[in-house]
Parts: C-alpha cells; structure tokens; sequence
C-alpha cells in the first residue's frame, strides 16, 4: 500500500508542476484568445537565460560566482527579459494578427516557438548544463520514518512553490481590476478595444506573466532533467491537461494537472510493463481524449452553443 | 398557370421549445399548405427563428409534433429535413465565404449528386457529365435571379443585397418543395426589396415552391403572403389571411405596445 | 504580359470548366510537367535528384494530403508524421511478408492502411473541433511513433525499429538509379495531384469546403457532416501514406519511426501556411519553398555576408529563419504563395493596365 | 462538309441571287460550322448553319400558318439575338419585308414607323419592347399578332395577339412537317430585285424614311466588301450595334451571308466589352464614338498605373507614332526602329491590342461620323489595321472603301469595284451601282428626288476627289453654306475637327452668311473631369465644370489648333473660329437635339439657343440663359447659367507642312 500511497503522491507533486505550465497557457488564451504553442520554448528560454546569466554575469560584473545573491540578480534580470520578450511579441505579431481566426493565431504561436528556440541556442549555445537550485533530491527525512513514505524534498519543495505561484493567479484573475478586464478581453478583442480597454498593455501583462510561470517551470524541470532542448516538451505535457481542464479556466487545469500527472505515474508504473514502457508520452493523450469525447468543452469549460 | 393552393402539406402541433430555463417557444401550433406563402409575423425575440429552427431540425422542440408530408418526427437533424425537399436562408448570411458565388450555389444542389467520390476522383466520363448537368440547372437559377455577372465572384466580397440573393439561389438549386425564408428583405433599401418581392413571387407562382416566410415589414407580408401566423412572446396570438390579422386587436396591441 | 485571352471563349460548360482554362496556363503546365518528365532526370546532377528534387515532390504529396485536411476541408492536423510513417512500414511489411507482391500494390495497400488509420483518429472530428481536433491528431502522432518503435513486428525485429526499403521492381524493370526513383516519384505524385485537382472542382471538394466555411450551413442544405468529415481524413492520410511509403523507398532507403515525429507533422504544416492553405498549387509551392531554403541559406552563409553571422547563431540560423517567416506569412498573405502566384498572373493577364 | 473546312473566299454562285437561297446553301455546304453565338447561361450558345436553316424553316411555317403573306412587312425590334436574325430570314423566305426598328427608340418614335410601314406582324426581345407596341396599339390598326422572344414576366399578358417565339416555332415544325417544300417552293418565288429588307433613316431632315434594298442591292454590297478584304468564312464578328442600322446590317447579315462567317451576339449591352474581349473578332466594325471612347478609357486606365509602367508606355507610344503605320503597311523602315518596334510589341502593342479585344483583327472599319487623324493614328500604329468607309442608308453603307495599302488618314478611300462616284458642280457627291436603294416605301415622290437626270443617287454631302483619287468628304451638302465674303462654310468639317480632342464630346458650328464662323462647344465630362481632379479643380458637376475659366483656357487651345490646320486647306482657311462658347448642358437625344445615332440637329440648335448665337455675333463675352432638360427618367428641370464667350486666335493661310 505504501509504494501506491508514494506513486501517487509522486504523481501528484508531478501534476502540479503540469497545472503550472498549463496555466501559462490558460492566462494567454484567457486574455488574446491565442493558445500560445510557444509556451515550451519560453520554459526552455527562460531557463537557459537564467543558466547562461549565472555562468556569465560574475564576468560582467566582476562579482565572485559563489555570491549568495547572485541567484536572485540573475532571477531579476531573467523576469525582465521575458517581460521585454512579451513586449516583443505584442507588438509585431499580435498586434498585426488582431481579430485573425484562432487557427491562424495558433499557427503563428508555432513560428514564435521555433524562432524562440532558434534565439535562445544563439544567444546561449546549444550545449547541456545542470542547474542546482540549493535543494537536495534525498526523500524526507520525518517522512520516511513515520509513514515509511519515500517522498523526494525537491519534489515537495518544488510543488508548494507551484501550488502558491498558482494560488496567486487565480486570486489576480478573480479580483484584481485587471483581472476583470482580461475576462472581458478574451470574448471579443475589438469590443474591448472599442469599450476603451487598453488591450495592448494587458496582452503585454499577460505574456510577461506567462513569461515568469515559465521561469518557474523552467528552473524546477530544468534542475531535475537538465537545462536543454527536452524542456520545450513541457508545452506537449501540458496540452492534455488543456483538453482535460478546458482551455479557459483556472482551476481546471489545476484540477487537470493533478489528474495527468497522477494517472501519468500510475500508468507508468502499473501499465508499463505489460506494454513495453515509455507510454508517458502518449498515454495523457489518450486520457484527455477519452474525457473530450464525454464532454467536449473540458471539465470546467462553458458549453458552447451554436446560434444559428 | 394560376396559383393552386393545395392541402396541407407541414403540420405542427403544440410545439414547446425551451434553452435551459429560457421559454422560446411555448405550445404553438400552425399549418402550411402547399403553394402557399405563409408568413411570420412578430416583434423581435418572439421565437420566430426559432421556429424555423424547429421546422428544418437545427433546434429539436421539448414537445409537439410535427408532420412533413405525412410523415410524423420530432427529432431530425437538417441533414434529413435538407433531404426531403426543405431549404432554408439565414437571417444573418450563411454562405461558404472562401468560394465563389457559382460554386455556393452548386453546392447547394449535392443532395442531387450522385457520383461519389472515386467518380469525382477519376471526374473525366460520368462525374463531368453530372457536374455540367448540374451547372446548367444552376445556370437557369443565376438567369433566373439576374445575377450573371457576379458568376465568379468570391461571395465575401459582395454586397449585402447580393448575398441575400446568392443565398437564395443556394437554397433553389435544391429544387425544394418547401422552402423557408429567415428575413429575407432585411437591411435592403427599397429598390432591392421590390426585386427580392418578385424572385418569391416568381418562385412560388413559376416553381410552386411552398414558401414559409419570415418578415419585419408589415407592407411586403400584406402585399404577398396567403396566411400570416403572428408570435408574440414565444405564443401565437394570431392566424389567418393579411387583412384579417392586420385588424385583429390582439395583434396591434402586442405590436404596438399595451400603451397604445 | 504574356497573355493572349482575346478569343479564348468558352462554347460548352466542358471548356469553361476545365482545369487551366487559359490556353497560355495550359502551355506553360504541359511544358514544366514535360521539362520535369524528359528534362531533369537526364540534366540535373544525382545529388540535386536524389537530394532536392525527389524530396521536394515527396513532402508536396504529403503537403498536398495536409491540404485536402485543413485546407479544403478545415480540419487541422498535427499528426502528418504518423499518417506517412504507418504509410511507410505497412508498404515496407506488405512487400515483406507477402513476397512477389508488385511494389505499386504494396505502396497503395500501405496508403490504404494509412487512410484507414486517419479515419480512427478522424473520429473524434464529429464531436469536437479546432484545437482539440489538433490535440486528438497529436495523440495519434505520439501514440503511432510509439508502437512502430515499441512493438518490433513492425520492423521485422530490427534493433529500435529501423526498416531498410527492398529494392523497387516493377514488372522487371529495377528503379534503382536515383533518376529512375525521381521518375517513379514524379509519376505518382503528378497523378495523385490531378485526382486532388479533381477532387477540388467537384462535389467532394465544395462539400469540405462548405465544412470548413460553415458546418451549420452545410448540414443544412444536406452535407453529411460525419461522412464528409471522415472521408477528408481516410483521403488526407492515404495521401500521406503514400508519401510515407515514397519517403522511405524512393527518398532515403532507410527509415526510423523517429523520422516521423512531430517535427515532420510541423513541417509539413508550414509548408501548406507559406505554400497557401487550400490549393494544390500551395502544397508544391509550399514544399519547394520549405526544402530549398535551408539550401539557399548555406549557400548564403557561406558567402561573404554569411561571415559576419556569429557562429552560434549560424547554426540555429534555420529555426528562426522558419519562426519569422510563419509569423510573416501569416500576417502579410495568409493565402500563402499561392496568393501571390494569382495577383502576379492577374497583373499579367491585365497588362498593361494597372491591377 | 468539304468546302468549308478550308478558309474559303466565297465566289458568287447562280441560283443563289438571294438570302434565303445562300442560308439554304451554307446550311448543305457548311451544316455544322457555327453561324451564329450567343453568351447566354455563362457559355457562348453555339448554332450551326444547319440548325439556323431548321429554326429559319420553322419560322417562316409558323409566321405563313399565323397568315403572314408575301409582301406583309414583319417589325423586329430588339438587342441582338439570334432568333431575330433568325427572323429576318424567315420574313425573306415567305417574300415578306423585315422591318428593323431601333431597340432603344422610345414608343412614340416606333409608332410612326410602324404606322408608315404598315406592318401586320411584329417579332419583339421581351416584355420592354411588348409594352411598347400595346402602348401604342390603337393607333396601329395593320397590327395583328405580336411575337416575344424572351417569355420571362409574361405570366400574366393575355392579349390574344400576343404569343412566344417558342409556341411559334413549335407550330411552325409541325406545319413544316406536314408540308415539306411549302418552303421550298416559296424560295423558289423569291427574285433577287425583291425587297429584303426596310431600314429607315435617321432623319435628321424631317421624319424618318423607309429606305427599301433588295436582295440583289445588300448581296452585291456584302460580296463587294467580302472579296475586297479576302473574308473567308472563319471570320468572327461581335453583332452589338443595333440592328437597325444599316452598317450592322450589312456586317451582321449581309456579309455573314455573303462569306458564311459567324456572328456572335453579346450576352447584354453592358458586357459589350468583356464579350468583346471574349470572342476576340477578326473582322469589326464601330462607330468612331466607340473608338474614341475606348481610346479614352486606355488613357484614363493607364493615369493610374504606376509611374514606371506610366514612362513605359509612353514611351512606346511615341514609338509606334513614329513608325507604327509604316510597319503595318509594310513600308521601309530602319532596322533600329524595327527592333525598336518589335520591343514595344512584346511589352506594350500586342498586351494592350489583346486587353481590348482586338488582337485577333484583319479588318477593322469605322463609318457613321467623321473620324479623327489622330485617333485614326492611333489605332494603327498600335498595329490594328482600321479602315474607313463611307456610305449611307440608301447605299447599303458604303460606296467608297479604303484599300490595305493606301490608307490616307482624312479621306475615304476609293470607290468601291463597281460603284461609279461623281461630283455634282454644288460639290455634292453622287453614285450610281446596283447597291442603291430601290425606293423610300410608299414615298414616289421623294425617291424620284433622290435621283438625278442620269440615275445618280444625291447622297447630300459635299466632298472632292484629291490628287491620288481618294475622296474626301467635307460636309452635309446642304449645311455646305457660304459666309458674307463668299467662302465656304463647311460646319460639320469644322466640328468634327474640334470634336477629334478627346476633350471636346460635341461640336455645332455657325457662319453661314454670317461675317464669321463661332461654335458651341460640349466637353467631355469624363476626360476634362479627369483634367480637373489631377489639377486639384474642385467642381459640382457639368454646368459648373463647363464655365470655369481653367476649362475656357483648355478649350481656347483647341480651337486655336483647329485654326491652325484650317488655315493651311486654301478654300477652308476663311472658315477659321473666331469667337466660341462652353454650353452649360450636355447635349442630348432625349431633348432632341441629337439624332438617335448621335448626329446633331443644327436647325433644332439654332432655334433652341438663339440667345446665345446672337450674343456670339454681337461681340458680348457673356450671356445669360435658362432652358428646359428632359432628365432620364421623364422628369422635366431647367439649367440656368452666365454662359461666358471667348475670342480665338486666326491664322494667316498658309501651305501643309509635308507631315
């Protein structure tokens, strides 16, 4: 009982770090109507800048690299790039494609993750670095003793940081000003404009607010598999935790997160076997699939009638 | 040949239609017979179009029944309703806006195609003979509605007028036996309404199509519908021949307002 | 400019609806189709027919299958790379395991299994539309890339599922030269590209394309959504099937299920969004475009401009080159290539008048 | 089908005197070459020769069972339709008179027509000309049936003497069917000196008259003009000028009979262009109003092109002006401007030839109204081999006809082969050939005017032959006036060179016994509006447009150039304008002071605005003036404005500059 009681606590810490990610996803879609494919690559480009400024700011600025605070420093200078790559984003490509079909958008978001990942191994080279954020992968200690539960501390650590980031946002969405403006924006972009919503700024907010729940993505998975290229497959764990908890809404993909990554590491484990292993990358898939075909709209979704 | 107005041919019984809580249609019940033009009448929101929805299948009814030629159904998706003879227009412009306006129209006649796709596939031999079969009674509809010269012109790019007009050639390539017209004359000035008035005249005195029509101005309905069915409020409160309906208390107060 | 219409009038619905129906369109294709025929094979170098030109035709089939899918009948796919990879090993078992079957026959059975594939992951299509038909197709990517490696039957037990292609005989005569494979390739592709043709300007095509517009509008005038919807996949990936099937046997010989992962399904996406959604014409052009500029960008880089490029970024010069461009398209001329093919022949057949 | 597949120039074969006898022929020697097309239902409707004579055949028996008898005169009002050509025949079989009415011509005009020829049937387009004819029934007693062509809003007529072309034909087969050689036989009865068909004039002069030709006349003519050019029986012509004109006429029925070519009808009057373009046609035939105002439209299309495509084609503009004519007649020309040529063919003559339709041209003629050598020039060095020719009603449309080789640009050409011209001691040209009218109907009178004491025809207008014989035409004879000092005053030569500016739409010169010459003048309201916007010269419309003093400056230029030219013809440099004026309306047909073919009514003029010609003459340079407009749609309004006049520089006589 105990290894199953570990599986699926695993599985759930593990479904967290998808909530997040898939949230990155839900904040675009609720605010531009755009499902950002390009989320992945700003995982791995937040990552890599994170990893290239610690390697390379105690060069430029002439401080020791063992400096406790260099961390937060490159963490800053991270947020603000991704603030400026958000800026970027607004004004030449959704600018320019307002009011386009969602398809179009959806396909543009793929050209932006190539270009996003071209840039990023241009800026940083291409090459693998480990990432070390100060907290060790050995199982709890109390833990262990009393339940006899091998829970890694890095995973719980890593999951109450992506449970409070999320808890922050769906409280922002809620009953921020902001907050209800965005709700507003993401039905119909020209009648927001045209109410006098500045929907520029906002898109700009809400990609800059994607951009640090990439951050955070980055350095949890990065630390754990390493800063490279495999980080951009964040975006494909995160797309089954969309169809699951609906594009639109917060506590859907919180609630879908858990249920991917739980479900994912019961497969695995219990599954596997049978089937040859590696089933990880198609079985959230199929999952997500079967509840879409019950109902169309995800878990939380509106349901979407047809005015003829 | 004169106007023959033959017997009923739609039946609609105690038809009761509701979106969750919302009442849209409640306990209506109305006939149309054949070669008739039989008009719609009701301020906005009295569930005209939704009957229309009703009668060609997009919106199944909670209760009532409904008989098309003899044959009773509540639950029919339009595909069926398209297949035994009932084409409809959209009050808002519902036309395929990446083709042209020939290739709307002989979209509109695919019930009559029978050449699948392995036909198409080879196209030289039967499926060429079909499409130029077809394009020829398509072509007899664009004489028919005057509108030659925008043969080739992709749809998106017409005026509104013309649209209409694209989308009822759509709906007559079907060759229908009943054809139901959502506003047809909406947001056209004076002149595109008279044309439109004669194409319904000459569709329902030429072809004899059954026409259920749906219309704001009380002028056109008077001048051109055999029986008006008024709706108010999801209810009918009113059925019978123009002149009768125009002076039937009950019918001016709902549309002039109780204040009158 | 080069157009000469005066005269040209249709007497019979025949004339007015064939395919090229300019006589300069119909001289200028017969003449590119005939320079592609007795021309290239004996003209062009083996690198450029082994390298450039026989690929390009492959991934126009497979973009031409991707456009009858998304761009005639608007459903979009992500799953491109599985439909071609279940093309491809179920040509490569057919000739396997049933010897002495003709190559034509196994590749059409591997096309027909690869259609039958795409009408199960087509299903989900009746319930549920634009992005979550996309996420549907991506399960079928991940899930068929899978168990092509997983389950070695596939790959007749070969170490992570590696197929070699056997050698192409048809009725005796060996295409083994890298021009014979382009010619074979060539035939196929310029056959299955007028049925597409066909299929566009006929019922089957205004009914995916009446899909795409407005389904409700379609059902109602009486397109079986389902059927319509189902046959635009078995079509699409029995296209891609055979692509699948020539890109392991006339292009490289020898294939992985890797091969086929998502990063095929994405080209081949972009090759139909530059190349111009919903048209043949955009899925050649598209191709073309797609496989000759990294070749044009080394012959860049290599050149004195290109030395200026830091090194780093040189090397991941394509991917961004790729990402501006989508965006680029997609905001300029979201029709694509094609769109600028038809204004360029519209100034043409005005000239000298202004457009 | 052996004779027809090659191009063939048509002999004349005996027996074959006359339009029905040659429809029979072509329909044996070429059944299935097409003789007629019509864009209908998005496709060109092809019919050959074989189902023309079946449909010809079928119509005659129907119009003989409805009781029409040789000699009836049959009405046939209409666009261009086949079946109405189709009428034609079927009226000469029966050795009855087809009567051709102008289409747009509005119901009391039809009436007199109708009334003078006495007709006793009529085969009408649609339900606008039906309304027509019942408007005026009652004062048509001979009128028994009325047939419609187009069935479409006829649901509800029910007249008894009305009935479709399509129930007609139907009788017509089975009639045909009963009797098989009743039409034979009435061919047979059918003698080349037959009436074959009525136009009447465009009476510029009084009421219209029933000009009769006959067979013999109109094949003579379409032979004439058939051997002349080398037609062959693959030409196409476009049959869009209506078909009571005479010059339709013989284009359309006449030579298509003569040669067996293929004539091919619009699909309606607005897509006259496209189909145009459509069709392609190698032999053509316009009034100069269509020439110039295509020309105009290339030059307003081209004000809109890019600058570079702009410099490009005027550039090879002026390329063509210097050598383009001597390049289509095959003169010598160096080797560099050949080349030069040859480049401006690629990119600019054979585009701009193909975007107008007219890249398929061997012949293309232009009658009606005097042309311009400027638009004449125009066309040809563009590498369209535009010819002219002159002629009238009376004469089957031409009597002198322009050869490949020598194509002068202001004179008319040469008499045709068997058509003798002589100038009559007033100037006034005569001829004499089997192509003159064999009488005005039910007119003894005024035919035997027509003719003088040797059986020459007086065509009216004044003209003299120049050194190489070619003719040149100067003006109507008896507008030919004199000024007070005894020189010619020639106003239609006058106005017609104003009228070649594409600036200028409509001229109307005065001076006879006069001191000296002025003229009205009508701007074009597209090209001097075009002028004005690209100037930034803000303007309400035509009356305001017309009395600017930017405009009057233009204008003045104009006038000063016409002076010019006349100054060097010796007998017309006394003619030159001195004084002229901008009229504040456009002159139109409804009011009456054009014809229907656009001619203007001088006399009409002079009487309506008399204040103005006075002021002219009376040296005032402003006059004040009201009248009344008939607009489009039957409304009547009034135009008043402050009409300003202007004096124009005068030449010294002096000889042509070699140009």
């Amino acid at each position: 009982m105990g290894f199953f009681l570990e599986v699926l606590i695993g599985g759930l810490l593990a479904g967290m770090l998808y909530a997040l990610v898939a949230l990155g996803f839900v904040l675009i879609f609720k605010a531009s109507g755009v499902l950002n494919f390009a989320q992945g690559a700003m995982v791995f480009f937040a990552a890599l800048t994170f990893v290239g400024l610690t390697e390379r700011l105690p060069a430029w600025l002439g401080l020791s690299p063992e400096w406790a605070g260099l961390f937060w420093i490159a963490l800053l200078l991270t947020a603000v790039v991704m603030v400026l790559l958000a800026w970027l984003v607004e004004r030449f490509m959704l600018r320019k494609l307002v009011n386009q079909p969602a398809i179009t958008l959806f396909m543009a978001t793929i050209g932006l993750s190539y270009l996003i990942e071209g840039v990023a191994q241009g800026m940083w080279g291409a090459v693998v670095r480990g990432l070390d954020l100060g907290i060790a992968d050995e199982p709890v200690m109390g833990l262990l003793e009393r339940y006899n539960l091998m829970i890694s501390k890095f995973d719980l650590v890593a999951a109450t940081v992506a449970g409070v980031l999320v808890a922050v946002l769906a409280l922002f969405f809620q009953y921020t000003k902001v907050g209800r403006a965005l709700r507003a924006v993401a039905d119909d972009h020209q009648a927001a404009l045209s109410i006098g919503i500045p929907l520029q700024r906002i898109w700009v907010i809400v990609w800059a607010v994607a951009g640090f729940v990439a951050i955070v993505a980055g350095l949890v998975w990065g630390s754990r598999n390493g800063v490279q290229f495999a980080l951009t497959y964040t975006a494909l764990k995160a797309l089954p935790v969309l169809i699951l908890g609906g594009l639109t809404s917060v506590p859907g993909a919180i609630v879908g997160g858990l249920i991917i990554g739980a479900s994912e590491k019961l497969a695995e484990v219990y599954l596997g076997p049978f089937v040859g292993g590696g089933i990880d990358s198609w079985f959230p898939y199929v999952l997500a699939l079967v509840f879409l075909l019950i109902r169309p709209e995800g878990l939380f979704g509106e349901k979407h009638i047809d005015r003829v | 040949m004169a106007r023959v107005i033959g017997d009923v041919i739609l039946d609609l019984q105690n038809i009761s239609l509701s979106f969750g809580g919302v009442k849209a249609l409640t306990n209506i019940s109305f006939d149309v017979r054949e070669g008739e033009i039989r008009a719609i009448i009701g301020p906005n929101g009295a569930g005209k179009s939704s009957m229309l929805n009703v009668i060609n299948g997009v919106y199944h009814p909670q209760q009532g029944r409904i008989v098309f030629r003899g044959q009773e159904r509540r639950r029919m998706n339009p595909h069926e309703a398209a297949a035994q003879g009932i084409a409809r227009t959209f009050q808002n412009i519902a036309l395929f806006k990446g083709m042209t306006v020939l290739d709307n129209i002989m979209t509109g006649r695919n019930l009559m195609m029978r050449r699948n796709f392995l036909w198409n596939a080879l196209y030289w031999g039967p499926s060429r003979r079909e499409e130029i079969a077809h394009r020829k009674r398509v072509e007899e509809i664009i004489d028919f509605l005057e509108i030659q010269n925008i043969r080739k012109t992709p749809v998106g790019r017409l005026p509104y007028g013309l649209q209409k007009r694209v989308e009822l050639a759509r709906a007559l390539a079907a060759e229908p036996s009943l054809l139901l017209l959502d506003e047809p004359m909406a947001g056209m000035n004076v002149e595109e309404k008279q044309d439109m008035c004669r194409f319904i005249l000459d569709v329902n005195e030429q072809l004899g199509t059954t026409i259920v029509l749906i219309e704001h101005d009380m002028g056109v309905v008077m001048d051109i519908s055999d029986r008006v069915v008024v709706l108010d409020y999801g209810r009918k409160i009113g059925d019978g021949p123009p002149d009768e309906v125009r002076n039937d208390p009950v019918v001016i107060e709902a549309y002039l307002g109780a204040g009158h | 400019m080069i157009y000469r219409e005066a005269g040209q009038f249709k007497a019979s619905y025949e004339e007015d609806q064939q395919i090229f129906p300019i006589k300069q369109d119909r001289i200028v294709m017969a003449a590119l189709v005939a320079a592609a025929f007795f021309v290239a094979p004996f003209v062009a170098s083996e690198y450029w027919l082994q390298a450039v030109l026989t690929p390009v035709l492959v991934f126009a089939l497979a973009a031409l299958g991707l456009n009858i899918l998304t761009g005639y009948a608007g459903q979009l796919s992500l799953g491109t790379g599985a439909f071609m990879a279940v093309g491809a090993y179920a040509t490569y078992n057919f000739l396997l395991r049933l010897d002495g079957l003709p190559f034509l026959v196994g590749l059409v059975l591997g096309g027909l299994s690869a259609a039958a594939v795409g009408v199960v992951f087509g299903l989900p299509s009746l319930r549920i539309k634009g992005f979550y038909l996309a996420m549907a197709t991506l399960a079928a990517q991940f899930f068929i890339v899978w168990a092509l490696a997983k389950f070695p039957w596939f790959s007749n037990y070969s170490s992570s599922g590696i197929i070699t292609a056997q050698r192409i005989e048809i009725f005796g005569f060996a295409f083994d030269t890298p021009a014979r494979k382009y010619l074979l390739t060539l035939a196929i592709v310029s056959l299955l590209a007028l049925v597409a043709k066909n299929l566009a300007r006929t019922n089957t095509g205004r009914s995916w394309m009446a899909v795409r517009d407005m389904d409700v509008a379609a059902e109602v005038i009486g397109i079986p959504l389902m059927k319509t919807k189902l046959l635009a996949f078995a079509v699409s990936s029995f296209y891609c099937g055979i692509a699948g099937g020539l890109y392991a046997y006339t292009y490289l010989g020898t294939v992985e299920p890797d091969g086929f992962g998502l990063d095929l399904s994405f080209k081949i996406l972009f090759m139909i969004i530059i190349g111009g959604m919903g048209s043949v014409l955009g899925a050649f052009l598209g191709a073309a475009f797609i496989l000759l500029l990294p070749v044009g960008l080394n012959v860049l880089m290599h050149t004195s401009v290109g030395a200026l490029v830091p090194a780093t970024l040189a090397s991941n010069l394509e991917l961004i080159v790729f990402g501006v461009l989508i965006i680029f398209f997609l905001i300029v001329e979201p029709h694509g290539l094609t769109r600028l093919w038809q204004i360029g022949k519209e100034k043409l057949r005005l000239w000298p008048f202004p457009h | 089908m052996a004779e027809g597949t090659k191009p063939h120039a048509p002999a004349i074969i005996p027996g074959l005197e006359t339009f029905p006898r040659l429809l029979r022929h072509h329909a044996r020697v070429r059944a299935d070459r097409p003789a007629i097309r019509e864009k209908e239902y998005g496709i060109w409707q092809t019919y050959t020769w074989g189902e023309c004579y079946a449909q010809v055949r079928a119509l005659a028996c129907g119009l003989a069972e409805a009781g029409f008898r040789r000699g009836d005169r049959l009405a046939i009002v209409g666009d261009n339709r086949p079946r109405l050509y189709l009428a034609v025949a079927a009226a000469q079989c029966l050795g009855g008179i087809p009567v051709l009415l102008y289409q747009d011509a509005i119901a009391e005009e039809m009436a007199y027509v109708l009334q003078d020829a006495e007709v006793k049937m009529a085969v009408v387009e649609d339900q606008e000309q039906v309304d027509k004819l019942l408007e005026i029934l009652d004062r048509l007693p001979s009128l028994e049936r009325i047939f419609y062509d187009d069935p479409r809003g006829m649901r509800h007529y029910t007249q008894p003497l009305l009935q479709g072309l399509d129930e007609l034909l139907e009788a017509g087969r089975i009639h045909d069917r009963n009797q098989p050689d009743f039409v034979d036989e009435e061919i047979e009865k059918g003698e080349s000196d037959d009436v074959s068909v009525m136009l009447y004039t465009s009476g510029t002069t009084g009421k219209p008259k029933g000009v009769c030709q006959t067979h013999r006349a109109f094949l003579f003519a379409g032979m004439g003009g058939v051997q002349f050019d080398h037609l062959t029986d693959r030409e196409e012509v476009l049959s869009y000028l209506p078909m009571a004109w005479v010059g339709d006429h013989l284009f359309s029925y006449a030579q298509a009979y003569a040669a067996g070519f293929t004539i091919n009808c619009p699909e309606s009057s607005e897509t006259v262009m496209t189909d145009l373009r459509e069709i392609g046609p190698t032999y053509y035939f316009a009034p100069p109003r269509v020439f110039e105002n295509l020309r105009t439209q290339v030059w307003i299309r081209m004000e809109d092109a890019g600058r570079l495509k702009q410099a490009m084609f005027r550039h090879f503009m002026k390329v063509a002006e210097r050598c383009g004519i001597q390049i289509l007649e095959g003169r010598p020309v160096p080797l560099l401007q050949r080349l030069h040529y040859a480049l401006g063919e690629i990119l600019v003559y054979g585009p701009l030839r193909n975007v107008l339709g007219l890249s398929r041209l061997r012949v293309a003629y232009t009658a009606g109204a005097a042309i311009g050598p400027d638009l004449f020039r125009f066309y040809r060095s563009i590498g369209i081999n535009l010819k002219q020719l002159y002629g009238q009603t009376e004469t089957c449309a031409y009597v002198c006809l322009q050869p490949d080789g020598e194509v002068k640009l202001d004179s008319v050409g040469k008499p045709a082969p068997g058509v003798e011209v002589k100038i009559a001691d007033n100037g006034e040209i005569r001829v004499r050939g089997p192509m003159l009218l064999k009488a005005y109907y039910k007119r003894p009178q005024d035919t035997a005017e027509a003719f003088d004491e040797e059986g020459y025809f007086m065509t009216g207008d004044a003209g003299f032959f120049d050194e190489d014989g070619h003719l040149k035409i100067i003006d109507r004879a008896k507008d030919v006036g004199r000024l007070k000092d005894g020189s010619i005053f020639a106003p239609n030569y006058i106005e017609n060179k104003l009228k070649f500016f594409p600036l200028i739409k409509e001229a109307v010169a005065f001076g006879h016994d006069r001191p000296y010459v002025t003229a009205f003048i009508n701007i074009d309201l597209e090209a001097v509006g075009n002028w004005a916007e690209r100037r930034g010269l803000a303007y309400s419309g035509y009356t305001d447009l017309a009395q600017q003093p930017a405009v009057y400056d233009l204008i003045q230029q104009c006038v000063e150039e016409v002076n010019e030219d006349l100054s060097h013809d010796p007998q017309m440099s006394g003619s030159q304008i001195r004084r002229f004026l901008i009229l504040h309306k456009e002159l139109d047909a409804d009011d009456e002071e054009l014809t229907r073919t656009r001619k203007v009514r001088r006399r009409f003029i002079a009487e309506k605005y008399a204040v103005l010609v006075e002021a002219l003459y009376a040296g005032k340079d402003s006059q004040y003036i009201e009248t009344a407009v008939k607009y489009e749609d039957g409304r009547a309004g009034k135009i008043a404005a402050e009409v300003r006049i202007r004096d124009a520089k005068v030449f010294p006589p002096s000889p042509r500059a070699q140009g």
